[in-house]
């Protein structure tokens, strides 16, 4: 192998010399895997000189092209380093009496490249299993024969990932600052409370989504959220949402309504 | 040889829809009608057998797998058991509890910008949810909180070992290269001096 | 007479999900166990039969029918959705969580030498991977595993039954090594042996 041939040019088509086609390697040690399986050289005896020089060639193409180089790059950079200065140092006595194992700057490293490709071997393994969708097929649609069964009890299914994001879907929407100054927006509240029950003025219900008139800010949608529900305290607009996911409708309060969910309520649902 | 009988039936039994004779000889392009007829006559003949729990039923202008009516009991079995899918108005809901308890309903809905007395009532029904109390503050607004059956259904020791905003957070950040710090594998000054080796 | 071979078809049939023979059992408590695995037995040998465009195969704990490979150009061109593919670092991952679990981020770089938060987290968005819990050392790291959609996906019966890790690594050219037992990275009972999972 000359120095000159870079290793980073992917297979040996002829390809124009404006277009370089970078290999993609999964990470240092995939790199090196590459290296030593280019080069035949034993992975038990890795030539540390020739390895390192090419690794470092690697490197300095893809800064070249531009490309962002992950830190781990970096890292195994300055290990091969380490140990090949390691390497050209007389053993301390110390090291004399330790293991074979541990005589060796590049064991620990090559336990890595070994088990690096054993994982690496493992997930084409994986690959090559008849895959869902695949190479087998199963009924893709909810059966009709289900489709009008309602459940009789829900035992849950979800993961704690879903959770996670839920949440932080919503803290994506409402900045962090803002839960704290829930009140800070009173006087626009106060407008909206005003043009709400102007817009239900003879009106039997409003869709919910219809007292957003125009551009949705989202002060607007906050404001017009704590005004009705402001209006719920004072019992002067009910909610009904005719099911769980459904729409949700405003509407001028009738005494004693059912379908308007007030905390009170909700607390009397408690045993 | 390549089994025709055998493709129209997997074809039959993926089909998200009704297969009509037309739309099975399109897709099986490369065989003859008859043959595709013929298989399909054949699949209703097996499936037509007394005592299968799979039929072949012609429908909507097509062909699809039904079981019969006589099984209809006991597939009802299947829903009883099946597990529910959470919306996302409930999961956000059992999240923002989760995460920020006690905390009230005027809270929780300011953060999701939706009325959400309805999930609330759903998920102290389940049980996940339950009222702590009342907070001191003019209106007295009940507060909420999990309970046990919350850290159950997340196999969670405690609310200590929810994972954090946090961790997640971080599995989608670019690489920092100071986290490789606390891998073994050698000084971080070293790393700077990489370049002058070239 | 009630045909318990048909109303396990039927169920087998409907369910979206592979069926276990206790849930089975469980739904079906009218019968006698021995029954309900008697045409369960039943229907595997008469799915098994030669040529069938349907088949009836174990896959994560369950029964599920499914479609055999030789098929599956004839039903790629059902839909036109390509099938999922897998990038070498989805792969690896997947494969060094499905030996190792349960495992950390930090025990998943330093196998890969590479960030693998973003690996992470799509994989956990697909659903393929779960988060067990948390890691009962300092830090308390989320650790990770596989899920039935992983087991389903890739058309296993379980984790026992992915080839060893001895029969991977005897398969490539690399002979002769040694395993490293453990990764440095923290108390060692804890951490999942590889040889221990399978």
């Amino acid at each position: 192998m000359s120095g000159d041939s870079l290793p980073l040019y992917g297979g040996g088509e002829a390809s124009s010399a404006y277009t370089v086609r970078l290999e993609v390697f999964e990470g240092p040690l995939d790199l090196l895997l590459h290296l030593i399986r280019k080069n035949e050289v034993d992975i038990y005896d890795i030539p540390l000189s020739i390895i390192t020089r090419e690794y470092l060639e690697y490197i300095r193409l893809m800064k070249e092209l531009n490309l962002e180089i992950a830190g781990e790059f970096i890292v195994m950079a300055s290990t091969l380093i380490q140990i090949k200065s390691k390497m050209l140092l007389p053993p301390t006595p110390d090291e004399e009496s330790a293991e074979e194992d541990e005589k060796d700057p590049r064991a620990e490293l090559v336990r890595r490249l070994l088990e690096y490709q054993t994982y690496k071997d493992a997930g084409v393994t994986l690959a090559e299993q008849e895959m869902l969708g695949r190479e087998t097929f199963a009924r893709s649609f909810p059966s009709p024969e289900l489709a009008d069964m309602q459940p009789e009890e829900e035992p849950m299914e979800v993961e704690l990932f879903e959770l996670i994001e839920a949440f932080r879907a919503v803290l994506d929407r409402v900045s962090e600052e803002s839960f704290h100054e829930v009140g800070a927006e009173s006087i626009t509240i106060a407008e909206r409370i005003n043009e709400i029950l102007s817009l239900l003025e003879g009106k039997e219900s409003l869709l919910f989504d219809d007292l957003f008139p125009g551009e949705l800010t989202r002060d607007m949608v906050i404001a017009t959220f704590l005004a009705v529900l402001e209006l719920c305290k004072l019992k002067m607009v009910r909610i009904v949402q005719a099911n769980r996911h459904g729409i949700i409708w405003i509407s001028p309060a009738v005494l004693d309504g059912e379908d308007g969910l007030s905390a009170e309520e909700l607390a009397n649902d408690e045993p | 040889m390549t089994n025709l009988k055998s493709i129209v039936e997997s074809l039959l039994f993926v089909a998200d829809t009704p297969v009509a004779l037309d739309r099975l000889c399109t897709l099986l392009e490369e065989f003859d009608r008859g043959a595709v007829r013929d298989a399909l006559t054949e699949l209703l003949d097996d499936y037509g057998r007394e005592g299968r729990g799979v039929t072949l039923v012609e429908v909507a202008g097509g062909y699809q797998f039904r079981t019969p009516a006589e099984n209809a009991d006991y597939l009802r079995r299947l829903t009883r058991v099946r597990p529910a899918k959470f919306s996302q108005s409930a999961l956000e809901t059992l999240a923002i509890i989760a995460y920020r308890q006690p905390v009230t309903r005027a809270e929780i809905e300011y953060l999701r910008g939706v009325d959400s007395g309805g999930v609330l009532k759903t998920l102290l029904e389940k049980k996940l949810l339950r009222i702590l109390g009342k907070k001191d503050i003019p209106g007295k607004p009940l507060i909420y909180g999990t309970t046990r059956e919350f850290l159950e259904l997340f196999s969670l020791k405690d609310l200590k070992s929810l994972p954090s905003l946090k961790e997640i957070r971080d599995l989608s950040e670019t690489v920092q290269y100071e986290q490789q710090d606390e891998l073994p594998l050698g000084p971080s000054e070293v790393v700077a001096r990489s370049e002058e080796v070239l």
